[in-house]
């Protein structure tokens, strides 16, 4: 006979990215109920931050939001945003939470997106939620927002309450699943990226953001100092991943997040010249190697082996000087490029975010440590790992909650 | 007149040694040409071939109404056995119960019907002769060649034409469908000649994109003559440069539009990449 | 009753002029919000289309398209998801082919291929489907308007 | 019957939104003029919590069947007013949503004539296709709560033991004599670097012991059919042919290995062995090299086989640390394109291989390494791509680390569940939220079938997978107009008329879900759908010649109804 899961606590799962999404749905669809608590103000993670999606290439948004609807009108499931973990109590009996609510000073349920409010904000604290992002609504942007009360009156559904506060919750769960997944890194503590030292050094997300075809740019290729198409520009791969000094790990998604990127500048604009330094193209997943062929074949996309020992800026905002072995004629080079995209080094969220109140027990490299039998993972905070990986890895962690845990020695 | 003997022999034959219960072709007893089953090889004399008849839709008929053992042979030409073989991979009617005696058309016929294919898989009977291209034909040259303002003044004139007679659906030897969608007010107004032209001969038209075999019936059957069968020459003509596909040539293929694009490839998304932003179609 | 509604809606349009007619197929999950982007920015468009959205681009059969031009609408944009990304394993696929077989009949009878759109892209990006609409709008202008065809057609048989 | 039908109709003004460009007032004038619409009504919002509860109330008492919003797009705030409608018992079929905000009002705001007359278009078009609509009707089945598995491997073990310790009973087939796959070829599995059997052990004993899993050793697949809940499928183990129903399939049937023949002279020289042949060597124990050669990539990753099978470059390192184990002087060198170690796990192996000794020499695919010898081994030629040059290392012992090939099953099991195969020869599936459910609902993939995998990951992915069979079977009845994909309720499915169908199969032909099916009556064809397995996409409606197959919710007349009104 079938366990029943109606009768039993519900499950909370940390971080509604793919991930989160994923496991809280699955767990949902046999009856059991779930929080899904996210830091962001709205579900979706970094996937609904990426503009394209390898090997398919066609947009994040797309697959993401269904799920993201299935999850919000899923009655089983509560979905808390802009919260985060204060405490966590007990043991695999089950679990006390305590977790923080930063207020949303708009109700979504009440915002209609007439967007009269935005210009009432003298700070503009006000924005939407996202380029594309489900639900849709406006957001007030609590570091902004001075609570000087203008934009209160304007709505006309009284969806905006400044008077709100933090607010605290106690969940009792009887399992918690980590799907807190990655972030940006900062990298300018290694001098040789010269990250920060020239606007168009970026990292692969901020260039994602920047070229993203609903973002800013709609799509068009340009540098940020000066607006203008670049002529060249230079991926760097494993940029403080592979490093001791950083991360000694391999992020896993930054070869084909490269190779994507690469082409997608080739289509749009096919004058570019691109570049990917890389140490080992990890093109191992499903499919993914077949991309790479493409790609190399069909879009002009030129691969030098090795990582560049310096990049600095060249004076008067002339371009970035990238100084790397050709090891093909053994000599060293310096190139002059337009724009540099440092790939490599993303950070589990968990690790060095020191605005966090509680931590699970994470090992020396940032990832949440699964020798501890209770904790359950998935995702980019248990290994760097691609979205399919992850996904798989929800629903793994899913159903180990169901089972209460392993018991046959895995 | 040697093709008639050779018809009527093989005719013959095939009664004799009771391989076919019974053979469909035009009979001739009274200066009348008149489409006859011959069961008994004495008939057989009566056989002939000219003029052209497509007897695609009538074996169909008489297949379905005769007893599940009758083998029926037809003598017919090329365009009348692709549209055999299209009615079979329609499921229509029982490969295994029709037997085609093939006969290759003269060049004059040929020109007549504008046909690029006027020859069966295997000709029993008569020779071989090159096809004609359409678009050579200077009949045809004026509907299918020259500005996109001059063909629509053309084609309106020539629809303008049309009483509606439902002649060139009932000749197609395809066109099986009951009821019809050329019946339905919902796609073709009723009583509204002629403002409902456009729908009434495009939808025709369209329907058998994949499936005309170009056998010129629409237009003989046409009691105002309008060129019916030229509406379908573009499109066979995409279709065989994009596909390499005819309809009626290979009973073992399936119309490619049926099957998404790994299994058929075609042209347009050759380009490197999918089609990556909405297109305009003058610029694609 | 609907008669007074129709010479309203004949006066507003004598005012407006002939703007093109437009009626757009939208594939639920790419084109239409595509569509709904546009409209959240604001971005202004012109009046003459409307949208109908269907589950999947691969709903539309051609006898709609045909229809819409012989009742008189001017142009007729498919659009459907990514053809990497059809939700409905790659239905879209059989519409890219089965619709591009129009284009060769309506330029045999002289219906310019510019009237009638097949498109696919994915859904997010709202200046694409502005940029769709405006160019298609562009195309329009240079044609005649389609009452030419039943028009012309109509004096035919005046002439008969 | 477009006449009785009544409609009520409510339109939204959003608050000044949608008023200040379209004047409401008069569409409401016209709107209510016409015979079928019982009551129009004007309400500043439609969206909010409060006017939920008013508006079901005011619907359930007029007592009309259908009703017209007229208000912002579905993505806006329409989808949260149609769910909260069927939450109240409004079936969404019988509510048509008209988008005049985001669709008119504000891409029009500066041209009100226009917006004002598209707007009545688009609400009349939306009021002539409910009187058009129809309701497809539903079917409900109870799912079988067994599972049947195929293939024993650690994926397929994995999964059947979740799936019976969450009591279920479990059918698994395998086409070998006893459990464990592949991994009973191996003495050590990598990255653990742990013995075989050792690691799976407990699963071992899992697999045996669970009174729920039925293990089926020498099983063939005969045939299979019916769809999500309830398939049958027959399978024979030596003459006897068994025959179950089950819920969900799930497909764990492995990969093989490439068998590198005519590559780098293997099975010419005896000195040139294939990784899986050294495995037998190291468990049978007599291994002794003191120069060994591994060779990457054999056989993969170039024009004939365009893919990265995974696996070999962890392999390849297991054996070399095997090797060093037994012998820490012996020379190793690894020749490879890329090491394919991604993540923190593989990259430390990775690592600790380099420490221990082992060399690494990066060639190039377009001038591969050679073997040097020729009647017995000498040694490996290779062209160094990072610096350079050409040189000869001394070898004794050449591994070719064997790549996964799509087992010679995949085509026969896709065949008989009538699966697509992607052009290398692996099971199809769906991409990004939902990669380990093929292209049919309830048969899964996971393990080397989906695509090569370590154990550690094929255990993985069949947790992943029992948790899907389980998520669908354990809910008390699935029903039809649940089997969408990607969403809990699609619009409709396709109904066939029996009586207009021509059986010319152009449905079957392109149905993407193999939902159409042509079954005889009385001498001709007819069409037959599979509702269960459709999920109401339109491809066959689109290619019906005379349109008997029909979406009831979008079917031809609601289109044609809409052309019609779309410009008054």
């Amino acid at each position: 006979m079938l366990k029943k899961h109606a009768d039993k606590k519900p499950v909370l799962i940390v971080g509604a990215g793919v991930a989160g999404i994923t496991a809280a749905l699955d767990l949902a669809r046999t009856g059991r109920k779930v929080h899904l608590v996210e830091r962001g103000p709205v579900p979706g993670g970094q996937v609904s931050n990426l503009d394209k999606l390898y090997p398919t290439d066609h947009c994040a948004f797309c697959p993401l939001w269904t799920e993201i609807q299935a999850c919000i009108f899923h009655p089983l499931i509560n979905i808390h945003t802009l919260s985060y973990i204060v405490t966590v109590s007990g043991d695999d009996a089950g679990y006390q939470v305590i977790i923080g609510e930063n207020p949303h000073l708009i109700n979504e349920s009440r915002c209609i997106l007439c967007g009269r409010c935005v210009p009432k904000c003298g700070v503009d604290a006000i924005r939407l939620m996202g380029e594309h992002c489900y639900p849709a609504s406006y957001y007030i942007d609590l570091d902004r927002c001075t609570r000087c009360g203008d934009c209160v009156d304007i709505c006309p559904t009284r969806a905006i309450d400044i008077t709100r506060t933090n607010s605290t919750k106690v969940l009792s769960v009887s399992d918690i699943i980590w799907a807190t997944g990655f972030q940006d890194v900062d990298i300018s503590a290694l001098e040789e990226y010269g990250y920060k030292t020239h606007p168009d050094i970026m990292t692969s997300l901020e260039f994602e953001d920047w070229t993203a075809e609903a973002g800013v740019n709609q799509g068009r290729i340009m540098k940020k100092h000066d607006k203008l198409p670049p002529q060249n520009i230079a991926f760097i791969q494993c940029a403080g991943a592979r490093d001791r000094r950083l991360f000694p790990y391999c992020s896993a998604v930054c070869c084909m997040h490269a190779l994507k990127q690469a082409q997608w500048v080739k289509r749009r604009s096919p004058d570019i010249e691109c570049v990917i330094f890389y140490t080992d193209m990890r093109t191992e997943g499903r499919h993914y190697y077949e991309y790479y062929q493409r790609e190399i074949e069909g879009s002009a996309i030129r691969l030098i082996r090795g990582r560049p020992g310096l990049i600095f800026p060249l004076p008067h905002a002339d371009g970035i000087a990238v100084k790397y072995e050709d090891t093909i004629i053994q000599r060293q080079e310096i190139r002059k490029f337009d724009m540099v995209v440092l790939n490599g080094a993303l950070r589990p969220s968990l690790a060095g975010d020191d605005t966090l109140v509680y931590k699970p027990p994470l090992d020396e490299e940032g990832l949440v440590d699964l020798r501890l039998g209770a904790t359950k993972s998935c995702g980019f905070c248990r290994e760097p790992v691609d979205v399919e990986t992850s996904v798989i890895q929800a629903s793994s962690a899913a159903l180990l909650t169901c089972m209460g845990g392993p018991d046959d020695g895995r | 007149m040697s093709i008639v003997n050779d018809a009527r022999a093989i005719v013959k034959k095939l009664l004799e040694e009771k391989q076919l219960d019974g053979v469909l072709g035009l009979s001739c007893k009274h200066d009348e040409p008149v489409p006859f089953v011959f069961e008994s090889p004495e008939e057989v004399d009566s056989l002939v071939l000219e003029p052209k008849w497509l007897f695609a839709k009538l074996a169909m008929n008489i297949v379905r109404t005769s007893p599940a053992d009758f083998r029926l042979g037809i003598v017919c030409r090329g365009c009348d056995e692709r549209a055999l073989i299209e009615l079979i991979k329609r499921n229509q009617l029982d490969e295994k119960r029709i037997h085609v005696i093939g006969m290759a058309c003269s060049r004059e016929q040929a020109e007549a019907c504008l046909c690029t294919r006027p020859y069966p898989a295997i000709p029993h009977l008569g020779e071989k002769v090159q096809g004609v291209d359409p678009r050579e034909e200077e009949t045809a040259k004026a509907f299918l060649e020259g500005e996109t303002i001059d063909r629509m003044q053309r084609w309106t004139k020539e629809l303008a034409r049309c009483i509606k007679c439902y002649g060139c659906r009932n000749s197609c030897p395809i066109c099986v469908c009951v009821p019809c969608k050329l019946e339905d007010d919902l796609w073709v107004r009723r009583g509204e000649i002629p403002a409902d032209m456009v729908s009434y001969h495009l939808i025709r038209a369209f329907h058998l994109s994949d499936t005309c075999v170009a056998c010129g019936g629409c237009t003989d059957a046409c009691p105002v003559g309008i060129p019916l069968m030229l509406l379908q020459i573009a499109m066979r003509e995409s279709l065989a440069k994009e596909y390499e596909y005819e309809a009626g040539t290979d009973p073992g293929r399936l119309s490619p539009v049926l099957s998404d694009l790994f299994v058929e490839p075609c042209e347009v998304y050759e380009e490197p990449g999918w089609p990556d932003s909405f297109k305009v179609s003058d610029e694609t | 009753m609907m008669k007074d509604l129709k010479q309203d809606s004949n006066g507003v349009k004598s005012e407006a002029g002939n703007t093109p007619r437009v009626i757009v197929f939208a594939c639920k999950w790419c084109g239409l919000i595509g569509a709904d982007a546009a409209g959240r920015k604001h971005a202004q468009l012109p009046a003459g289309f409307r949208v109908i959205p269907v589950e999947c681009a691969s709903r539309i059969e051609a006898d709609a398209v045909i229809r819409a031009f012989s009742s008189g609408i001017d142009g007729v944009i498919v659009l459907g998801c990514h053809l990497g990304g059809c939700r409905f394993n790659a239905a879209n696929h059989r519409t890219a082919k089965k619709l591009k077989l129009l284009y060769p009949l309506l330029e045999t009878v002289g219906i310019d291929s510019k009237r009638f759109l097949l498109s696919f892209g994915t859904a997010h990006e709202h200046h694409q489907f502005e940029d769709l609409i405006n160019r298609f709008y562009q195309g329009l202008q240079r044609l005649a308007p389609m009452d030419a065809w039943s028009g012309s057609y109509l004096s035919e048989m005046g002439q008969r | 019957m477009a006449a009785d039908i009544k409609i009520g109709c409510f339109l939204c003004r959003c608050y000044g939104e949608v008023s200040r460009v379209i004047d409401l007032d008069e569409l409401q004038q016209e709107i209510i003029r016409f015979p079928w619409v019982a009551f129009c009504e004007i309400w500043d919002s439609l969206c909010l919590l409060e006017n939920i509860d008013e508006l079901t109330q005011k619907i359930s008492e007029s007592g009309t069947d259908r009703i017209l919003l007229a208000a912002c797009s579905p993505l806006a705030r329409g989808d949260v007013i149609l769910h909260a409608l069927e939450r109240h018992g409004i079936n969404q079929a019988s509510v048509e949503l008209v988008d005049i905000r985001e669709g008119c009002a504000w891409i029009h705001d500066n041209q009100p004539k226009e917006a004002m007359c598209k707007a009545r278009d688009l609400i009349n078009m939306g009021l002539s296709a409910l009187k058009q609509r129809e309701v497809s009707e539903n079917q409900i089945i109870v799912p079988k709560r067994e599972v049947l598995i195929i293939g024993a491997g650690p994926a397929g073990m994995s999964a059947a033991v979740s799936l019976a310790r969450l009591g279920f009973a479990v059918h698994v087939l395998d086409r070998a004599r006893n459990p464990g796959g592949l991994l009973n070829l191996l003495k050590r599995i990598a990255p653990e670097d742990i013995g075989a059997e050792e690691d799976l052990h407990g699963l071992h004993k899992a697999f045996t012991n669970n009174a729920l899993v039925y293990y089926h050793p020498g099983a063939r697949l005969i045939s299979s059919n019916g769809s999500v809940g309830d398939f049958a499928v027959e399978f024979k183990t030596g003459d006897n042919l068994h025959s179950v129903r089950v819920g969900a399939v799930i497909i764990a049937s492995g990969a093989r290995v490439m068998f590198a023949k005519g590559l780098y002279r293997y099975t010419e020289l005896d000195g040139v062995v294939s990784g899986i042949e050294l495995e037998r060597r190291f468990l049978s124990g007599d291994v002794r090299a003191d120069n060994v050669v591994f060779i990457q990539c054999v056989g993969v990753r170039d024009v004939n086989s365009p893919y990265c099978s995974t696996i070999c470059c962890p392999v390849s390192l297991k054996h070399a640390r095997q090797l060093k184990d037994l012998n820490p002087q012996a020379e190793i060198t690894i020749l490879h394109r890329d090491i394919m170690c991604p993540g923190n796990i593989l990259e430390a192996y990775y690592r600790d291989t380099m420490q221990d000794g082992v060399k690494f020499v990066r060639f190039d695919l377009n001038n591969p390494p050679s073997i040097v010898g020729d009647e017995r081994l000498e040694g490996v030629n290779v062209f160094e791509s990072v610096t350079g040059i050409s040189r000869t290392i001394r070898a004794d012992l050449v591994v070719l680390s064997s790549a996964l090939v799509p087992h010679d099953d995949a085509a026969r099991i896709a065949e008989i569940f009538d699966l697509a195969l992607d052009p290398l020869g692996f099971y199809q599936v769906r991409t990004l939220m939902h990669p380990l459910e093929t292209t049919r609902n309830g048969i899964f993939v996971c393990g080397s079938a989906r695509w090569p995998v370590l154990a550690r990951t094929a255990i993985v992915q069949g947790e992943a997978v029992a948790m899907k069979a389980f998520a669908l079977l354990s809910q008390d009845s699935l029903a039809a107009s649940g089997m969408s994909q990607f969403r809990d309720r699609k619009i409709a499915h396709a109904i066939v008329d029996r009586d207009a169908c021509t059986g010319c199969g152009n449905c079957v032909a392109i149905c993407p879900y193999v939902a159409c099916a042509l079954e005889p009556e009385n001498g001709a064809f007819k069409s037959r759908v599979n509702i269960m397995r459709c999920t109401g996409c339109g491809s066959c409606v689109a290619v019906c010649p005379n349109g008997s197959i029909q979406l009831p919710e979008q079917n031809a007349r609601v289109i044609g109804a809409m052309l019609k009104n779309a410009f008054s």
